[in-house]
């Protein structure tokens, strides 16, 4: 008799109690944040905003994001088209545009540092050599100016634009161009006239995560921008989170713009993509653009993967095997002392445990609280409020910089009720917070195009709920999660900016270690560092591609 | 036979619009049920509340006697405790699992250790023909294949009431064909209840021992193919099982006759009623060339030719009588050859006779027949 | 704030603390000093105490010193010592009882002077770092001499390094001790020749062994790390150097209190200094590998003046200076 | 007239798989193609050849006697180029863009302003039944209505050639019915040359003026509607077309016989085959009751019933003879009644006239008739 009502509550129960913990674990770092920056009649926020150069701070911040926002949209929806259009034989090629994340962002740019900086980079000195510049004695290229500090962020931010607009590629069915193509379109019109539309959504949504990783862009500033005194919020959290004595109320509220506009396009994006019946584009082929294949694609895939890639990781190996950064090659300097060097420092090899363990428990605790909140707001309608909520919760993390929830959690787990500092799970715990989105959303997706189909033909089979989404669901979304389990993975293994905070002095994770090398020790060091870390990763990579197969990455 | 599954006052509605409105329903044992009606209508609706996939707000559903919903007692069993198979349109396999695992998953979900030892899947796999293929992937399969696995999965239990959703709608017009036979003929070896939801008439009228004919939410009528077929309760149930030709008559000082003046004699008591539609068979509708005589006693209207297509040994001609387009099959024995060189425009004559024809009073309107009973 | 765990406790004499440190095997060290020098201390220090593991942790007091606190305030302690250059922080925390007293007997000997080198029992002088002129010897043979080399027009226009005292005492300091130690008004002339600015000493460093920069006149000694290296760096501490010196203590919160007491009296020992003060300035005299070519000695090096360092001194030196080298 | 289109030689394969075979084709001005063929056998390779998003690897297409693909001249002019309408299988109209848009698409593209402003777009519209629908988005019209807005998207350029990639199938029942009446019109109306791709037989015969039967990338069969349901020209054909009744005959001493020594007339010349195979149109075939007399001079095979499903005016019935399984159509007004109470395994006996048989020599080799001149 009881038997719907008890059933009912007993998911009522269950969802509450994940979306109260989830809650907890999120929202409580950002409001002892922003407690403390209005604490003392908010003197956090006199301190930061009653700063003079403040406007041109948010100005910088703004200019930065947006100019390479541009730069990540066009050259990521380029990127995306043209490895639709690969020739079958390099179909391979089409793996590049993600590979760049496999390099921590830190190597990215100290590996562009090493290249252009306008005296002793590698390819500055190169094109000294060209007769129209053999008079300059530095330059031409100047990697710490704002132009190229924002060709490399854009450059770093093209693969999240890139993976984004690709997914929607994928949803355009391919009758849909031919259809324009025997209109009489020519392939440029069918791609301006039919595609860019098409791909709306994707791009606002791709756009808004780009926009926001934009705004919370802290390493390309940090390291190239000194020279020209550049500054934005992020890196004035940074300094306030530096200066003795560190003045957390004031990062606090240097944090609070970002916080705004992240939960601004978070929930933007929640209303443009409530609306998405217009742009679904139903019908079996899957999307392979009119009018053949094309080796410009490859070429321009190909010329990307270099440029980005190959480029900045030739310039980081090469430093990391000279005995000191220097313009001049030769082959007779060059020497593994760095990698000696670094394996006999301690802390080193442990962060890598430290690094893979902490990265793994989060994700392993990521993938069921995912896959639990995608349930709930994919498949019970019915639990209006908790799947609202639940909702913008876990998109929340995505639009907050990850330093804000570095030092919320060092804030909040150094006091009761939880005192966690200096162990491994306050560091599991951020990493937690900031993986559930893509968690999340990448589980949400894959059970949004899996249906209710498959579940409910479970059902009428005899199987209750939990035996349906043992046996049925999760086996199906086995690719989703594991293209997720690799993104994460990635994404933690780099990740320093929060680390930094909570981390404590003898629990270090690769992130750490390579800041620290940056910070005291010598960049040949670092370089060495961050080939470490960029083999670590494309190992934990590779493991997933033998476990799922090779479209791990194409998944994403 | 006492009704073996029972639906009584069924009501679903999402937000303010009734999808399925007061509902009876009745299916008897080993009977084949099919559901007919326009897209929209709350088919798949209904069909899903017997299930327990969908839960609906007011009624009673009744397994063998036992009551598995009922909104008075707040009582609702969820779908994985009542004994049914299904078999969905877009065939719902699991990729992930081999056909063999596929069949097996009732059994085993059920804990029907017993008779999978006794080989049951392998028994229900043949019993489609598809016992070659029990160690393929479902991607690896044609989709009537992968049909006819939904099917073996959906029986392999064998539940007491097996619930079809348009399950030959995504199939090609041979395999739809085949499968729709193999349908027919495990229904009548295995002889569990059924439920098939379809908009095809001429599938409707091939497996059903009885058709449910829904027009929004409700059920228009209920009988057997045969029953349907000839005598269509309402304007709206002959429209939709293909009774296309459609005739205004109007009542005149000597009896009844078209918009165009021409006397047709209507062998039913109407009354009240000033205006009525008649419905004819395109089957029952002859056609003549413009110089032939015309048959005594028939309704015969002149008429021009629109278009007539080849359909083997008849053509399907459609033809313009007044305001009115008829559609009619013309034996092509008889009127291939002239059909073959005419063009659109043509004149010719059709006749039909009059007690072939059904006759509803105009207008929207429901009703019960005898026509007389409904004025 | 409290002690360490309830078994740590301090014993009696030397010879007990002695074993008692033995007993508790092991010893954390947090510094801001090179990560070499701490790699040369863990090695002396477990060459005389073979029982006792050494732990060091290099990270910049940004990084160290809310951790020291919170340490203290939770009561969870990793850290037995802590070494730092903050002259405001260490005055702070004589009001926050964060240490306990030095008991080593070698604090008593003479050479260290304990007088001139250890504030209230707790705070003991155990380093310095001089800044210093430094080049590239390949873009700049002829080297610099004094400071004012530093401003030659040659070098004007982005070949000369600075350091971004944002946020940072120490620098602030700095250059306020340049500006009239280098010279009439030598930071204004500094910034006219538009140096190129680095977020820290070793950027200037790297910077200077690569060519990016010729030569700066605030190098830190790490440089001289890549001189051994090989690379074409050259560096010399001039006639007033500006310098700081590092300040050690015992932590209350420390898990292995004898052993915290018996890594701070080897701080102090001829030993700990060659390790911890190699390419630095030791705190006793005639310490093979310290000293950067002076007699200079870690208690010459004058510790910062707390409240010219408040943080709204920082942050107004900080404004005037990136009106005159960023603005 | 001259063929307005041909292909001549097409191949055209993806690695080492041959897709189109050396496959020739004309289409006359003004004439409608229809090109049948079983899943995979070429039939949307050769339409994309034709429309110009896919390669060839060998041969020539020619549109009014100008190559706009010619393998041996190295020249192919892109899609946009060529003068063609195409409507899809899943409809293809761009769901961000309105009915009107979708439609003035072609015109746009094509800088056909003049025919925008004299109201191309209403009028192709409104030709279709959906004036009405302008404004609307794809996503709020029904699947008929979306299908009838990508006809209208294909035609209203007016181009030389439209090309249909099964644009009916994703159609339910009665709209496939509705919108092929629609093609067949405008068809008529616009007399546009067409390229129609299917494989349901019925839709077929309804459309072509002229059927191509494909196998394999090669074309088996061309010809008129009736010319191909009367003389399929091999076993392949019939049996795809529809003439699904089979039975093997082998030689004995004084003709032909069934497997089953029932004696045959051939009434062909088969000097040197040992076994032939007969086809027999389900609607020639009788059936007859257990008891009842047999007809003269015809084929007659006794049989016991397998199943029977309802059809309106006709029984689907599939009988057992032999070892063979036979479908026919029962006339319901002479079968109906005891069809209706009969069960599966009761005997009766079915019969055909020889002359209603199609015969070919065993095997499946494709042949060209008469069979004399094949062997
Ligand atoms: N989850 C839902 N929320 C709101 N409306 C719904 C939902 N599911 C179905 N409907 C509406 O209920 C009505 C009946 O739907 P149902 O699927 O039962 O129709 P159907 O008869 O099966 O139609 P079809 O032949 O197209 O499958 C439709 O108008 C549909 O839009
Ligand atoms: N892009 C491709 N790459 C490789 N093989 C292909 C490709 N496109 C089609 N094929 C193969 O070519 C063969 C013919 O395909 P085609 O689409 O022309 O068949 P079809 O006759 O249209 O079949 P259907 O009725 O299923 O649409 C199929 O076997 C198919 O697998
Ligand atoms: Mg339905
Ligand atoms: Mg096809």
């Amino acid at each position: 008799m009881l038997g719907v009502d008890l059933q009912r509550w007993r998911s009522r129960l269950f969802y509450g109690a994940l979306v109260v913990a989830l809650g907890y674990l999120i929202v409580m770092p950002v409001w002892r944040l922003q407690t403390l920056a209005f604490e003392n009649d908010a003197a956090g926020y006199e301190s930061q905003f009653g700063r003079p150069d403040i406007g041109e701070t948010l100005r910088t911040t703004v200019g930065l994001a947006i100019a390479s926002l541009v730069i990540a949209m066009v050259l990521g929806t380029l990127l995306a088209y043209a490895t639709s259009r690969l020739p079958r034989r390099v179909g391979f090629l089409r793996i590049i545009p993600v590979l760049p994340i496999v390099m921590p962002s830190v190597a990215n740019v100290v590996g562009w540092a090493f290249l252009l900086s306008p005296g002793p980079g590698y390819l500055n000195a190169l094109m000294r050599q060209l007769p129209w510049w053999d008079h300059l004695d530095s330059g031409p290229v100047n990697v710490y100016s704002s132009t190229w500090i924002i060709i490399i962020t854009g450059f770093g931010l093209t693969s999240f634009v890139y993976l984004f607009v690709s997914a929607g590629m994928q949803n355009i069915s391919s009758e849909h161009l031919e259809a324009a193509q025997s209109s009489g379109s020519s392939q440029l019109g069918v791609f301006f006239k039919v595609v860019l539309p098409l791909l709306r959504p994707s791009l606002v949504y791709g756009g808004g995560v780009a926009l926001l990783l934009g705004l919370g862009q802290f390493t390309g500033p940090l390291l190239l921008g000194q020279n020209e005194g550049m500054k934005v919020l992020t890196t004035e959290m940074y300094r306030r989170t530096s200066e003795s004595p560190v003045n957390y109320a004031a990062a606090a509220a240097a944090a609070s713009p970002l916080v705004i506009v992240g939960i601004l396009v978070v929930l933007s994006q929640r209303f443009l993509l409530g609306n998405q019946a217009r742009f679904v584009t139903h019908g079996g082929k899957s999307f392979a653009p009119a009018g053949g294949r094309s080796y410009w694609a490859a070429f321009f895939v190909g010329l990307y993967g270099f440029v980005a890639l190959v480029l900045p990781l030739l310039g980081v190996l090469i430093v990391s095997l000279s005995p000191y950064w220097s313009e001049n090659l030769s082959w007779d300097l060059f020497t593994l002392q760095n990698y000696r060097e670094m394996v006999r420092t301690p802390g080193v090899m442990e962060s890598v445990s430290t690094s893979v363990v902490t990265s793994l428990a989060a994700v392993a605790i990521c993938v069921p609280v995912g896959l639990a909140v995608a349930t709930l707001v994919v498949r019970n309608r019915h639990l209006t409020v908790v799947r609202t909520i639940a909702d913008v919760i876990t998109a929340l993390p995505l639009g907050l910089p990850a330093v804000i929830f570095g030092v919320g959690f060092l804030l909040t787990y150094t006091q009761p009720p939880f005192i966690l500092y200096g162990t491994k799970w306050v560091i599991i715990l951020v990493y937690i917070v900031l993986m559930i989105p893509f968690a999340t959303r990448m589980q949400m997706t894959a059970l949004i195009s899996m249906g209710n189909t498959y579940s409910e033909a479970s059902a009428v089979s005899g199987a209750s709920p939990l035996v349906t989404s043992l046996r049925v669901t999760l086996p199906m979304l086995k690719p989703a999660v594991l293209s997720a389990v690799a993104l994460m993975f990635i994404l933690l293994t780099h990740e320093f900016a929060a680390s930094l905070m909570v981390r404590s002095a003898t629990t270090q994770v690769m992130g750490t270690v390579l800041y620290d090398h940056w910070s005291n020790g010598s960049y040949t060091l670092v370089a060495a560092m961050a080939i470490l870390m960029s083999a670590v990763t494309a190992a934990g990579v590779m493991v997933a591609m033998l476990v799922g197969g090779r479209n791990v990455l194409d998944n994403l | 036979m006492m009704a073996s599954f029972r639906i009584s006052g069924l009501s679903k509605s999402y937000g303010s619009n009734v999808i399925v409105d007061d509902l009876d329903l009745e299916i008897d044992e080993g009977e084949f049920l099919v559901l007919l009606g326009p897209s929209g209508c709350g088919k798949t609706t209904t069909l899903r509340c017997l299930a327990g996939l969908e839960t609906p707000e007011a009624g009673r559903i009744e397994f063998k006697g036992q009551a598995v919903y009922d909104s008075s007692a707040r009582l609702n069993v969820p779908a994985h405790k009542r004994s049914i198979g299904m078999v969905f349109q877009s065939y719902a396999l699991w990729p992930n699992m081999t056909v063999r695992r596929n069949i097996a998953y009732p059994l085993k979900v059920r804990k029907m250790k017993d008779a999978i030892a006794a080989g049951r899947v392998e028994e229900t796999a043949e019993m489609v023909h598809c016992g070659h293929l029990l160690d393929r992937y479902p991607s690896q399969l044609s989709g009537g294949q992968q049909q006819r696995i939904a099917l073996a999965r959906g029986l392999s239990a064998r539940p007491d009431l097996v619930l079809f959703d348009e399950p030959l709608s995504n199939l090609d017009a041979r395999l739809r064909d085949q499968v729709r036979t193999e349908i027919h003929r495990l229904h009548e070896s295995l002889g569990f209840g059924a439920v098939f939801v379809t908009h095809d008439q001429s599938e409707a009228f091939a497996l059903g021992d009885k058709l449910a004919i829904m027009r929004a939410g409700t059920i228009e009528q209920l009988g057997t193919p045969d029953d349907v077929y000839n005598n269509p309760a309402t304007d709206y149930v002959a429209d939709f099982i293909g009774m296309s030709n459609r005739l205004e008559l109007r009542r005149s000082a000597t009896g009844w006759q078209t918009g165009d003046g021409v006397d047709v004699l209507v062998h039913r008591d109407l009354p009240d009623a000033e205006a009525v539609v008649a419905r004819i068979w395109p089957e029952d509708v002859q056609l003549h060339r413009g110089n032939e005589p015309l048959p005594p006693h028939a309704v015969a209207l002149s008429a021009s030719l629109l278009s007539s297509e080849f359909g083997g040994r008849h053509y399907d001609v459609t033809v313009a009588a007044g305001s009115e387009e008829f559609r009619l099959r013309a034996d092509a024995a008889t009127h291939g050859s002239w059909l073959r060189s005419s063009t659109a425009g043509e004149p010719v004559a059709i006749s039909f006779r009059p007690d072939q024809m059904q006759v509803y009073p105009l207008g929207e309107v429901a009703v019960d027949r005898p026509l007389v009973a409904a004025s | 704030g409290c002690g360490g765990s309830d078994d740590a406790e301090l014993a009696g004499s030397w010879d007990e603390i002695l074993e008692a440190a033995n007993e508790e095997g092991e010893v954390v060290i947090y510094g801001t000093v090179a990560p070499d020098n701490l790699e040369l201390l863990k090695q002396a220090f477990e060459k005389e105490y073979p029982e006792i593991e050494l732990t060091y942790v290099r990270g910049t007091d940004a990084d160290i010193l809310p951790k020291v606190e919170i340490e203290n305030q939770t009561g969870q302690g990793t850290a037995d010592i802590h070494m730092t250059t903050d002259a405001g922080w260490i005055d702070r925390s004589l009001d926050a009882e964060y240490s306990v007293e030095v008991v080593g007997p070698s604090f008593d000997e003479e050479a260290y002077d304990r007088d001139a080198s250890i504030i209230e029992d707790k705070w003991f002088v155990t380093s310095a770092t001089v800044f210093g002129l430094a080049w590239n010897t390949e873009k700049l043979p002829e080297g610099l001499a004094d400071p004012e080399d530093a401003l030659a027009s040659e070098l004007a226009g982005g070949k000369v390094g600075v350091t971004n005292p944002a946020g940072i005492p120490t620098y602030v300091d700095m250059y306020r001790k340049i500006d009239v130690d280098f010279g009439e008004n030598y930071v204004e002339r500094l910034a006219e020749i538009q140096p190129r600015v680095y977020d820290s000493a070793v950027a200037i460093g790297q910077a200077l062994a690569s060519g990016e920069i010729w030569a700066t006149p605030m190098s830190s000694s790490t440089v001289l790390t890549e001189k051994a290296n090989g690379a074409p760096v050259e560096f010399v501490v001039p006639e007033k150097p500006f310098g700081v010196p590092w300040y050690s203590h015992v932590l209350s919160s420390s898990p292995h209190p004898n052993a915290a007491q018996v890594l701070a009296d080897f701080l102090v020992t001829p030993e700990g200094q060659a390790a911890i003060s190699h390419d630095f300035i030791a705190c006793l005299p005639d310490i093979e590998g310290t000293g950067l070519g002076t007699d200079l000695q870690a208690q010459d090096v004058p510790l910062g003046d707390a409240d010219e360092l408040s943080s709204d001194a920082v942050q107004a030196y900080q404004d005037e200076w990136e009106q005159a080298f960023l603005g």
